[in-house]
């Protein structure tokens, strides 16, 4: 396993080098670099329980950890390949590419962390590297907030991880998160301060405002990256302060709502806040790739949910639900950054008609839509349905509720990118446009297989999850075969696919031995008798929701609030700036004077 | 008693660094709190009545009450290193000068 | 899974469809005399029906037309999923969230066709039907989190048959009662029966998703239309109304449930979409969470 | 023959000398230089009597590890400060040369008194230097405040000696802990608040603002680099051998720590110039040192201290060689400039990352240990507090290295025609320089562990002073 970080180092200088001669050079180097390290980690799942140490970083190989290194490696190494094609719209593409491998190394190095000294570590080394990129796109101010919610977090984490090592005696994770089962009080404060890394991470909300700001504008090749992958790093903080560390028996004699201890369901609440919020916005954005920064705060909301229930059915879905998220939206952003590679705008209203050109990418994001709003026969389904039978099995009804929104509302703001820009009406000057180069393609079409194999057999991912489970002593979720068994219901997603086959077939067959039709352009449609002859203002792609938008547009947006604590804290300075450090000997000499009586009044009691 | 005019100069010293901003009277009132602290560091050596510290032939060797020459010491060192600071004071107050044609702060204002 | 379950599929499809087709057929002659007409015959939608079909059809696209392949083919295939009167053509598949999840493939392949005629009147209706949506599903959903807590199974033919034999007084409408009228006002939600019209309504915006249909496509989508209205009722039918003992019980008493939001129907308003979300929000919501807090905190409705 | 009173001789010989033959100024300042890290090496450890007489009644030097380490930073740093300013360390070379006898007098001695004049002589030094800024007004108030500090410090020195009959600085916290809290308060608050200005410690610091917000390629890095650690590690010798709290001054000293960090960073955090910003950093880190000495965690203090010094070194060597170049010191005239200056914005970002303790760098060990070591102490508030004020410090000089990296304007991708045009801003020895001091740094962040070892056998020389404010407080 050192081998592997090693290997990376080396091939992040390498890339660095080979950047500085040639960036698209360098760039392909990513692809190879991120294969390897797959490959490498994939050949490490057997190894369970291996510990090794490189100079005093520790490092142990879990089922979970190489479950989350997994996920974060197949997103690396696919959004890889759209890497050599940007290369000419970044001002440091060497700096990228090494970037890239680093922030890579960082979360791998995370998910395999023994210790927190080295958990910490890799933390922070992915937030400053993926910082540094998110940087290269359109906006700084959009680095800047990523980095400042990620800072609450890391300090939160540093605050939490050194208390605990001071405590415990031990930064072995395991051992010294364990500790606290004999310390409810020290543990519920760091359970408090080492989740909140997890919510910034993940983007819950009222940390989520990094999200759409860093995911929008991010180099197009990074935005799947940092949905897909790091957002996923949160989830690994959250499922640590939950599973490892042991939160329902530190919050044993806390009120329980359900079954779940109040702080706890507090959590809950917060990620079905995310879940309502996050498709809100989503449905009201213009621009595609904050539209689904949005959704990925929606779907961590999934995710937080269905880790903190620790149970059979929830915990699994939210797990698997990690991955089908990262692989259904790293190839949405891919499929968005395709044709923002072709067309050179990300916002809807400008675009158009655009399967006529990339019928493949249209398919890519289909599938990818599919999954994420969990609509069977794609992965989506099977983590959203396995989050709702635990919800419901429990008899959390709020939160049942919020997701049911939020799975409901998904199908209206992933419609949004497939009609404003995939469908409609073409705008002339899209007509010379190409299909996605072969490379693009290529991953495109890994990450489409990804979400239709785990549709139709997600029984491979649920061993690996039971496995987990059973390490963490809950009862595992159960598959039978194809067959997925929970205590209130079951499914069978093979034969959902055949099912759903049989009915495509039946209608196929319909539709053939019908008389063929004749193919008509697209002006050629009903008007209402007007003369229209731009395509363009035959689009609906602009404010496409605008009645049920109108409901809550007025509704208090979160980012100001922070703008505002942030000017807050620089009037504090200004305060601080001009009364103490006044250009005025005078008063210099007044406030040592002041002291002075200050410790010698202090003093004379 | 000489302990009080020490303290009573010093306090002078510091009234004056707090309400002038004329950069000479500034020095001045520099110069009366160091005064005021050499004055009150001579006290804390004095002897009523005492003797020179200087061991003569008709100095018995059991002499009990001399007076301290560490702080006579101590002020001379500081009187110069007071000295110092003085000109330099006076020389960038000079430059001041040169550059506003006046040594009120209050008129200069913030320098940026 | 052997050739008997498909074959029981296709028939499934076909009998769901002749059965409600007739179905609406009949009712259009009850709205008829609602307004003082005579109205069609009752095999008129058959002859609408084949009359599409047969007709000669233009095409705006591969999407187009694989959208509505899609769409009819996730219907039909939800079809299969839905147990009636106790039979099944594939016994297990009937879990509540994966039909009402199927049935939002057809919905999707159905937006996608109608986003990809190219007509901006089509984008309209689809966002209002997504809207419209999103505005009965949740105090929906509601409720039927709630029978899932209550009888801790998420399967609507055991569902169906926990009410059966105990006579009316067993049915979920009455032991829940306020999820029952829930479920019914989504009913109509679902079915675009007025007062939630508004998304296909042809005063509205030229039949919304449906404008630029013709021919076969057209006929594609008045069948897929009939087939939804077969999951939809028979989904509230199954859970709140005991479903059917026998195959003659159930279609009774769907042909009752079908043809009352008929007759409600014809005598309702049409609301704006934002004025239909708005009433989903406050009347069903807070009854379905008033029903589902008394379930799960109170314990009623054992 | 290698007495380690050369160090403080040696600077000063050659400063008399420097008067004579101003041209070799520079020679004689790099020569004195080297001698005194040859001295540093080669002289054995120990106390030095001078003179013959034997403290109390003669002066004597401390020359044990603490001194040691110090003593090698400064002259190190000053070696590269000198280096790199170049032309105006040759202007100011025997005023360097005073400075550098007076900082290792000042670091050495083992005599307040002897402290007192160190002090001033340190200070007379740096209102010179601080004129090469060219804001008389600047450093007459800094003159000002530092000659009351001084006057302060003295004062406290003399009532020790008075309630005490000795200077020695060595074990005098045990002579003073027997005297009754309200005698021992005043002299105690006195050295205090005298070092306190120095230390830039709020509300007394007030000068720093303007000295190192104007500060140019000398003065910034001597300031910043050279006189502030120096001034901290006299406190930390202070504190662990002179000053004995009680609730009262260890409380106000405590409080008046923590205001300076929280504020200072606050004040840093709303700068628009950078040279301010680094200003009001400085302001904040020396608060954040001060807290550690307070609590009597003198290793954590080290170690930040270190940290700092060869960060600020080479932030503010890249930003008063950036601004000079670019005639403005402005966030909005600087954008993008590092892509111009790669290897100048490498070290810039390597030491602000190190600055605000990011893993992988020396900074973050330092971090660490300070938390850890004020855990403890049992007040857990402290690191809550350091630690959200981190934030404020990584969201600064984020924006910083952001700002400077990307030319780009706010929501369009960074093109090449935004960047400033290219001006000479370091030459290449200078370039060299830099990143010989940012290599020094980054080395430091990979082998942290021996780096503490070095250092915690310094800080053991540090007499440790049992009694903490925590303990102190809790009465």
């Amino acid at each position: 396993m050192t081998m592997i970080f090693i290997f990376l180092g080396l091939s992040l200088l390498l890339s660095y080098v080979l950047s500085r001669k040639q960036p698209t050079l360098g760039a392909y180097f990513t692809i190879i670099a991120s294969l390897a390290g797959l490959i490498s980690v994939y050949l490490l799942r057997n190894s369970v329980g291996v510990t090794e140490s490189f100079y005093y970083l520790n490092f142990q190989i879990t089922t979970i950890g190489w479950y989350f290194a997994m996920i974060l490696l197949t997103v690396y190494f696919t959004s890889a390949f759209f890497n050599p094609f940007w290369m000419d719209e970044l001002i440091y593409p060497a700096a990228y590419n090494s970037l890239y491998l680093l922030s890579l190394v960082g979360t791998i190095g995370l998910f395999f962390a023994q210790d927190l000294m080295t958990l910490f570590i890799c933390w922070e080394t992915a937030v400053w590297s993926s910082m540094l990129i998110v940087q290269q796109g359109k906006s700084r101010q959009a680095a800047w907030v990523y980095f400042v919610i990620s800072a609450i977090g890391s300090m939160s984490t540093l605050f939490a991880v050194l208390l605990t090592m001071y405590l415990s005696g031990t930064s072995e994770i395991t051992g010294a998160l364990t500790y606290f089962t004999t310390a409810p009080v020290a543990g519920a404060l760091v359970f408090g301060a080492f989740i909140l890394a997890g919510l910034t991470k993940i983007g819950i909300f009222p940390f989520h405002v990094w999200l759409p700001l860093a995911h929008g504008s991010a180099p197009h090749t990074f935005s799947p990256v940092l949905s897909g992958g790091l957002v996923k790093m949160g989830a690994y903080i959250a499922y640590l302060s939950v599973a490892v560390f042991p939160a329902y028996q530190v919050f044993g004699d806390s009120l329980k709502i359900q079954g779940v201890p109040l702080p706890i369901y507090g959590l809950m609440i917060l990620g079905a806040a995310s879940i309502v919020y996050g498709t809100l916005r989503a449905i009201q954005q213009e621009d595609a790739k904050r539209l689904l920064a949005y959704s990925s705060v929606a779907n961590g909301g999934y995710i937080l949910i269905g880790i903190l229930m620790m149970d059979q059915m929830a915990f699994a879905g939210g797990l698997m639900h990690l991955l089908n998220h990262a692989v259904a939206s790293a190839a949405a952003f891919l499929a968005i950054a395709a044709v923002a590679k072709r067309t050179g705008t990300t916002k809807m209203s400008e675009l158009g008609g655009i399967i006529h050109r990339m019928p493949i990418t249209y398919t890519v994001y289909l599938i990818a839509i599919i999954s994420m709003a969990g609509i069977p026969p794609m992965g989506g389904f099977v983590s959203k349905w396995l989050i709702f039978q635990g919800l419901s099995e429990k008899g959390l009804i709020l939160l049942a509720t919020a997701a049911a929104f939020g799975s409901i509302g998904s199908y209206m703001y992933v419609f949004r990118p497939l009609s404003a820009v995939f469908l409609g009406q073409l705008a002339p000057k899209y007509e010379h446009i190409k299909e996605a180069n072969p490379v693009m393609v290529t991953a495109m079409l890994i990450l489409t297989a990804m979400s239709l194999l785990l549709g139709v057999l997600p029984n491979l991912v649920l061993k690996t999850i039971a496995k987990i489970q059973i390490e963490l002593g809950i009862n595992p979720i159960i598959v039978n075969g194809t067959a997925t068994l929970t205590e209130n219901g079951s499914v069978d997603m093979l034969q959902v696919f055949t099912v759903f086959g049989f009915g495509f077939l039946l209608i196929l067959i319909l539709f053939m031995v019908l008389p063929k039709s004749r193919r008509v352009g697209l002006m050629d449609t009903y008007t209402s008798a007007e003369f229209i002859h731009t395509p363009e203002l035959l689009h609906y792609g602009h404010s496409f929701y605008a009645p049920f938008e109108r409901l809550y547009e007025k509704w208090p947006s979160v980012l100001p609030l922070y703008k505002r604590m942030s000017m807050k804290l620089s009037e504090l300075g200004e305060w601080a700036e001009s009364f103490f450090f006044h250009p005025d000997p005078n008063r210099a000499v007044l406030w040592i004077v002041v002291v002075a009586i200050v410790v010698i009044i202090g003093g004379a009691q | 008693m000489i302990q009080f005019a020490g303290i009573a100069l010093i306090l002078i010293g510091i009234y004056g660094l707090m309400t002038t901003k004329h950069m000479i009277k500034l020095i001045i009132a520099l110069n009366v709190l160091e005064l005021g602290a050499n004055i009150f560091i001579i006290s804390v050596g004095f002897v009523k009545n005492g003797l020179a510290p200087i061991l003569t032939a008709d100095v018995p060797s059991d002499l009990l009450n001399f007076v301290d020459p560490l702080p006579q010491a101590m002020v001379l060192t500081a009187i110069v290193i007071g000295f110092g600071a003085t000109a330099l004071g006076l020389a960038v107050a000079r430059k001041v000068y040169g550059k506003y044609q006046t040594y009120d702060l209050s008129v200069i204002g913030g320098e940026e | 899974m052997t050739l008997m379950n498909f074959i029981y599929g296709f028939l499934a499809v076909l009998g769901a469809f002749v059965f409600q087709t007739s179905l609406t057929g009949i009712n259009r002659k009850v709205t008829a005399r609602l307004q003082k007409r005579r109205g069609p015959k009752w095999y008129q939608q058959f002859i609408d029906i084949f009359k599409a079909f047969s007709k000669s059809s233009i095409t705006h696209g591969w999407v187009y037309d694989f959208g509505a392949i899609m769409a009819l083919g996730g219907i039909a295939a939800t079809v299969i999923f839905i147990p009636v009167a106790g039979m099944q053509a594939f016994p297990g598949l009937d879990n509540i969230f994966v039909i009402s999840y199927v049935l939002a493939v057809g919905m999707l392949g159905m937006a996608m066709s109608a986003a990809g005629s190219g007509n901006p009147w089509a984008s309209i209706g689809v966002s209002r039907a997504l809207t419209n949506m999103l505005a009965y599903d949740i105090p929906f959903m509601v409720v039927v989190f709630t029978l899932i807590y209550q009888h801790n199974t998420g399967s609507v033919s055991e569902l169906a048959s926990i009410q059966q034999g105990v006579g009316i007084l067993g049915w979920n409408f009455f032991k829940l009662p306020l999820g029952g009228i829930v479920s019914v006002i989504a009913l109509f939600g679902m079915l675009g029966k007025k007062p939630f019209d508004s998304f296909i309504a042809p005063a509205e915006i030229a039949s919304g998703p449906m404008v630029e249909y013709g021919g076969k496509q057209l006929g594609m989508m008045f069948t897929l239309h009939e087939l939804m209205t077969f999951i939809e009722v028979s989904l509230i039918l199954n859970l709140f109304f005991g479903g059917g003992e026998t195959l003659l019980i159930y279609m009774v008493k769907y042909a009752i449930l079908y043809t009352f939001t008929n007759i409600v129907s014809g005598v309702m308003p049409r609301f704006k979409i934002d004025q239909a979300v708005t009433f989903f929000y406050k009347v069903p919501l807070g009854l379905a969470f008033i029903q589902g807090l008394l379930v799960i905190y109170l314990g009623w409705g054992y | 023959m290698w007495s380690p009173v050369w160090l403080i001789v040696l600077p000063l010989l050659m400063a008399f000398i420097s008067v004579v033959i101003k041209k070799q100024q520079y020679l004689l300042l790099n020569l004195s230089i080297l001698l005194n890290l040859a001295v540093l090496y080669l002289a054995p450890q120990g106390m030095v009597i001078i003179g013959g007489f034997r403290p109390p009644f003669g002066i004597s030097l401390n020359f044990d590890r603490y001194a040691f380490i110090s003593l090698l930073l400064i002259q190190v740093l000053m070696l590269f400060a000198t280096f790199i300013a170049g032309p105006l360390a040759k202007k100011y070379g025997t005023v360097l040369l005073v400075l550098l006898a007076g900082i290792n007098g000042m670091l050495l001695t083992n005599d307040l008194f002897n402290l007192f004049v160190m002090i001033e002589v340190v200070s007379i030094a740096s209102f010179i230097i601080s004129t090469s800024n060219g804001k008389f007004t600047h450093t007459f108030h800094y003159l000002i405040l530092a000659s009351v500090g001084g006057v302060f410090f003295l004062l406290g020195a003399v009532m020790v000696y008075a309630y005490t009959g000795t200077l020695v600085v060595q074990g005098l916290f045990a002579t003073l802990g027997q005297l009754p809290n309200a005698i021992s308060l005043i002299p105690m608050m006195l050295i205090i608040l005298g070092l306190a200005v120095e230390l830039k410690l709020m509300p007394v610091g007030s000068w720093a603002k303007n000295i190192y917000g104007n500060s140019n390629v000398l003065t910034g890095p001597i300031f910043a680099a050279v006189l502030a650690p120096a001034f901290g590690f006299v406190f930390g010798r202070m504190m662990g051998e002179v000053v004995v709290l009680n609730p009262i001054t260890g409380y106000t000293l405590l409080f008046m720590a923590i205001a300076t960090f929280v504020l200072g960073e606050l004040a840093a955090y709303r700068q628009k110039d950078l040279l301010k910003t680094l200003a009001f950093s400085s302001i904040a880190q020396s608060g954040l040192a001060i807290i550690l000495f307070t609590l009597n965690l003198p290793f954590a203090a080290i170690l930040l201290l270190i940290n700092n010094a060869l960060a600020k070194s080479i932030l503010f060597w890249v930003a008063t060689g950036v601004s000079t170049a670019y005639e403005t010191s402005s966030m909005k005239g600087l954008r993008g400039v590092f892509y111009n200056h790669r290897i100048l914005g490498i070290t810039f970002s390597i030491a602000s990352l190190s600055l605000v303790g990011i893993p992988l760098f020396l900074g973050f060990y330092a971090k660490v240990t300070a938390v850890m070591a004020i855990f403890t102490t049992g007040l857990i508030w402290i690191p809550v507090v350091i630690l959200a004020t981190a934030i404020i410090e990584g969201a600064y000089m984020m924006k910083w290295l952001l700002q400077l990296w990307s030319p780009a304007k706010e929501g369009h991708l960074a093109s090449t025609e935004e960047v400033p045009e290219k001006r000479e801003a370091l030459n290449m020895t200078q370039i060299v320089a830099v990143c010989l001091v940012a290599l020094i740094l980054f080395v430091f962040g990979l082998v942290p562990q021996r780096v503490g070892r070095v250092l915690s056998v310094a800080s053991q020389a540090e007499i440790s002073q049992v009694e903490t404010v925590a303990e102190g407080g809790g009465q």
